[in-house]
């Protein structure tokens, strides 16, 4: 309590219009060590408008300003797997801008998100759900303390989704923080925090 | 003036079919360039007073409401 | 673990690239087979006159290098960019602009040097005289990494477009003139017995400047395509 | 100083200050043309040589010059824009591009026409003439770039990148189009005017070419207070503008 | 019980594998009119293979048999949305095979799906959603009575998830027959087949 | 309601094609900007003596028009089956080879007819004779149809493959060449003042048998590029 840790992420005053509609209105939010942030609101809300914004993917066309204190993992709805890659490859190329990891340590992730025996066969002859798995075994790589995830359970099946959740919970549990999108409540022990951009939507 | 007769004026020894479209199509090109922007300038004021009135219901809005 | 540096990040980056285009051997061979096949439509469509032919042959060999050149350098960052790789490539901690570089070399590998390296074969094909050979493979080395990177500013613009279509050829074709202008020139040189020496130099210059200047244009087109 | 580039910021003043400028620069301009075209077209002497169709120079080189001069207006306002991430720069950058395209095309033209009574041919592949055909197409590259994209914001910005890319290739393309042209083609077709130009020539063609730059400035003023509203079409300003009904 | 209605669709043992793994084998059923059957198996079980067998998409490469006795409509992961029409043209040209649709009709089945005032903003401009909710407008203007659906919940928020149930419901209850497949289990009051590829299945 | 005719289906699927290229003005510019910016290379590749471009020219303008044929046919079918709307035109009840008309149709107005009737402006620029130009016109007219539908076929199969890229060029450019040679022996014909009725009617021909045989053969080549 009396410890305030520093925040890995902040926006200020941000507001949104597209297309003629307001979005979000004067958003301010801080995201600290141990944050777990759902984005909600229904189809065309401004989810992914948002959290591209936050990732500093999108720069123009928006009022207020986002500081970024930590350096951060976005997978968003397209997942950069390429196809003509192997898994391991693509899994290899995904974190290759963090640091040199081993083989065993890219198999191991693989295998963590149940590709395993899969290694080496070229992603396009993957299903959907096993093609967005190879890029979510990123996470479990990763040394990014902050992680934005763009609706990360899209075609995945249950089993997943639970091993899912439970990663990012311990994700947060060890100081790390995550903002993510989804249409599906969490099915998490841990205190999720809200945010909501259903104001001001038109439907 | 350098032509002596009106007809010298228009077939400028030959040339006038030549010099005569250089210069119509430049007066042409000029007239448009400089008619353009006024028109689309004042087509937008147009279109976007009619939304206002249209959206506020009320033809005799006055500025302080803007 | 600390991230790797920019230069062993864009090796890394370089060597993704060519494994990508080993894996469709056809991507390899498309610009090569282009280059015979188009070189083969112009007796066809010119009449056969060999002596003829070898006159226009350095201008002829240097349109098809270039043309070939601009088809693929639409591709260049196409798939990365539908696919989401490079909004990853945006965000990753090395430089932008000194990652392009690998997007850079590995499609000069894959379509200016194999070009240059093959032309002879086209060249007596087209009837260029020995001596001038050469100079062409010479001139094409050179000439071709310009085309590189300019062609890869008009990729790094036009990328974020639905469709943009031959939006890039538009351009850089008008960029891609001064270098044919030399290239060609250079070759017609070496057919006349007259130094070639100058034109490569000036084509080296040009390369220089392109190496300095295009990495930040090209940077700086793809962070606005992603963002549009 | 400072806040003057701080007013050339805004909108509304930019919006308010073109306008005066406008009402004096826009007659003069009108003015002028009058008066050189018909100079040029009516009292001048005829070339000794290429007879009356001299008389497209009044309208072919002041053309050719201020559509030169405009591309580098426009990779300059592109270069402010990029580095200053000034607004106003992207949309004088946007007003340019039209008008110094319309006006290559007006030099190209009137260049092709007067090709045909002088060589005998509606186009040759001139050095000059090769380059500024080169010069239309990096305009139209800019306006098919502009349009393409949809988020007008990145069109700006992508743009000005292109037309810095652009302004360092002019230089490029016209001395290496100059050296080509003189390697293949040793003199057989020869600009008249570079030689000597007789005073009673020269005068009406310098008021031409004056002319032809206001009329450029005009016109770009005209089309920035056009993208100026729609650019700010939610903004109280123009609203209270299009209410108001004036048009000025 | 005595009235044995005519099926819409069957297969007959049908058998597939791909990359050198038994999908499924042997695989025998009907679907006939009233039926909503759910496919369900974790990510990679063939599923999607499926599918596109029964839709008459993937004609070489399996064993059996199957036959389709009426017109079918096959949403697949693909949306088959043209970014650059609206959303109005888009589904006119999506319904343009079935019949001629007056241009209330077009609408009136946007407004089903939330798409109300988006009808003529170009189909770029549109989130993930409301992207998808394009592709399934059609589902309330179609008079076929075979429906083959492949995920057909992805992005749909929660709202639009029940409404989409209702209207498969409504669908089956008019003597339609609905296959489809999806990782979240249905909340319907209707009475759900499930035919589970997990079998023969390593993940 | 009953399903639409399959030529009234034809003419709406037209419709959609020539609305989504009016959307993409730049797509429709294009072909024309390519053609006379690769008109603008041969003078600079091969120099300027005007008197021997107009001996080429029927041959460079044949040839240009051939390749931006070429260019463009690769995307006819690709982001329709990129996006599924292939799979829903196979799935439709209207007989598939009797559809690809209309994207065949589409794909030669805005290519073929639009650059037919803009060829004379190029075709002056390389200083060919004026009366030499009807035929042009008329051969690129019939001569673009026949490339337009082979080019199709090419396109139908090569568009599943990932990044077939110029695969396309490789398997329809043997395809075009009869098209190129009497293309423009009938332009040169014309220039040196002989029939070009023989050479015409031979494209006409050509243009028969294509218009009968490619969409089936297009139409089986779609079936076959969703199913891999
Ligand atoms: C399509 C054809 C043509 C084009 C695009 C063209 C382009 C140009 C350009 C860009 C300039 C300005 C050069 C500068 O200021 O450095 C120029 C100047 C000039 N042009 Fe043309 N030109 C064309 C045809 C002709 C023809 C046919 C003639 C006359 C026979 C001609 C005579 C001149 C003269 C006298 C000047 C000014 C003299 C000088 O500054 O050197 N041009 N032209
Ligand atoms: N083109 C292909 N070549 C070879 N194998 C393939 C190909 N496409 C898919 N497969 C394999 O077939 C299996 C089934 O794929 P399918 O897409 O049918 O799965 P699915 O059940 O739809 O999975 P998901 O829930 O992830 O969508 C996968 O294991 C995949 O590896
Ligand atoms: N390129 C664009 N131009 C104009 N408007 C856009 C553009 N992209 C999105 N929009 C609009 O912005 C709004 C928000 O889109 P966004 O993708 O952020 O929604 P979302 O909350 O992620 O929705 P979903 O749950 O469907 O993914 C939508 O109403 C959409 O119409
Ligand atoms: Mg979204
Ligand atoms: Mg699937």
């Amino acid at each position: 309590m009396g410890h305030v840790s520093a925040p890995l992420l902040a926006a200020h005053a941000i507001s949104l219009e597209r297309g003629g509609r307001e979005l979000f209105q004067d958003l301010s939010f801080e995201v600290l060590p141990g944050h777990l942030l759902q984005i909600e609101g229904p189809n065309g809300a401004g989810k992914t408008s948002l959290i591209r914004i936050l990732a500093g993917l999108s720069r123009y066309g928006f009022d207020g300003r986002v500081s970024r204190y930590t350096a951060l993992l976005y997978l968003g709805h397209q997942s950069g797997v390429k196809a003509l890659l192997t898994p391991r490859e693509n899994l290899a190329w995904h974190v290759a801008g963090e640091g040199q990891y081993s083989d065993e340590q890219i198999e191991t992730a693989l295998a963590k998100v149940g590709l395993y025996g899969f290694e080496d066969v070229p992603s396009h002859a993957l299903s959907a759900g096993q093609h967005r798995r190879v890029n979510l075994a990123r996470l479990y790589l990763s040394q990014c303390p902050l992680w934005l995830l763009d609706e990360p359970f899209t075609a995945i099946d249950k089993t997943g989704v639970l091993e899912l959740e439970a990663l990012l919970v311990r994700h947060v549990e060890a100081g790390g923080a995550v903002v993510m999108t989804s249409h599906q409540a969490l099915q998490v022990t841990y205190e999720v925090r809200y945010l909501s951009l259903v104001e001001g939507l038109i439907l | 003036m350098y032509f002596d007769s009106f007809d010298a004026l228009l077939t400028m020894g030959g040339h006038g079919g030549f010099v005569w479209s250089a210069y119509l199509i430049t007066i042409l090109v000029m007239a448009a360039i400089l008619i353009a922007p006024g028109r689309r300038r004042k087509k937008f004021l147009r279109q976007l007073a009619g939304e206002l009135k249209r959206s506020r219901g009320d033809p005799n809005i006055t500025e302080e409401e803007v | 673990m600390s991230p790797p540096g920019s230069l062993q990040f864009c090796v890394r980056l370089l060597r993704r690239q060519l494994v990508l285009a080993v894996r469709r051997p056809i991507e390899i061979g498309n610009p090569l087979l282009f280059f015979a096949m188009v070189v083969a439509l112009f007796p066809l469509g010119l009449g056969p006159a060999p002596d003829q032919l070898a006159g226009f042959a350095p201008g002829i060999l240097w349109i098809i290098a270039l043309l070939s050149n601009l088809l693929t350098s639409d591709a260049v960052f196409r798939s990365d960019f539908e696919d989401g790789s490079l909004e990853q490539l945006l965000l990753a901690p090395q430089p932008l602009f000194i990652s392009v570089l690998a997007y850079i070399g590995a499609h000069w590998l894959i379509t200016g040097l194999l070009l240059a390296l093959v032309s002879p074969v086209f060249a007596l094909m087209l009837n260029l005289p020995g001596s001038a050979v050469g100079t062409l493979v010479l001139s094409l080395l050179l000439g071709s990494g310009v085309l590189s990177l300019v062609g890869c500013i008009g990729a790094a613009l036009t990328v974020g477009l639905k469709r943009g279509g031959m939006l890039i050829s538009l351009l850089v074709l008008p960029l891609y003139m001064p270098v044919l202008i030399f290239g060609s020139a250079a070759v017609k040189a070496a057919v006349t017995g007259a130094a070639a020496g100058p034109y490569l130099a000036i084509l080296g210059a040009m390369l220089c400047l392109a190496i300095a200047l295009s990495p930040l244009a090209i940077a700086a087109g793809l962070r606005i395509s992603i963002d549009a | 100083m400072w806040s003057f580039f701080h007013k050339l910021g805004s909108p509304p003043w930019l919006y308010s200050i073109s306008g005066v400028i406008l009402r004096w620069l826009l007659p003069i301009t009108l003015v002028a043309l009058a008066v050189g075209l018909t100079w040029g077209l009516l009292f001048t002497v005829p070339d000794f040589r290429q007879g009356n169709s001299y008389r497209i120079i009044y309208i072919h080189v002041p053309a050719a010059v201020v559509a030169l001069a405009g591309y580098y207006v426009m990779a300059i306002a592109g270069a402010i824009n990029l580095i200053w991430k000034m607004k106003m720069a992207d949309v004088a950058m946007k007003s340019a591009a039209p008008v110094g395209a319309a006006l290559t095309f007006v030099a190209l033209l009137t260049g092709a026409i007067w090709g045909k009574p002088t060589w005998g041919t509606w186009w040759v592949w001139d050095a000059r003439i090769t380059s500024m055909l080169i010069l239309l197409f990096l305009y139209l590259g800019v306006i098919a770039l502009y349009e393409a994209f949809d988020n007008k914001e990145a069109a700006g910005k992508a743009c000005a990148v292109l037309c810095l890319v652009g302004m360092v290739n002019i230089p490029i393309i016209y001395k290496s189009v100059d050296w080509w042209y003189s390697l293949h083609q040793p003199a057989s077709i020869k600009f008249t005017g570079d030689s000597s130009i007789d005073t009673s020539m020269l005068y009406p063609l310098l008021l031409t070419i004056a002319a032809f730059y206001a009329l450029f400035t005009c016109c770009l003023l005209m089309n920035m207070r056009a993208e100026l509203l729609q650019r700010g079409a939610r903004t109280s300003w123009v609203k209270k503008l299009a209410l108001a009904g004036k048009s000025t």
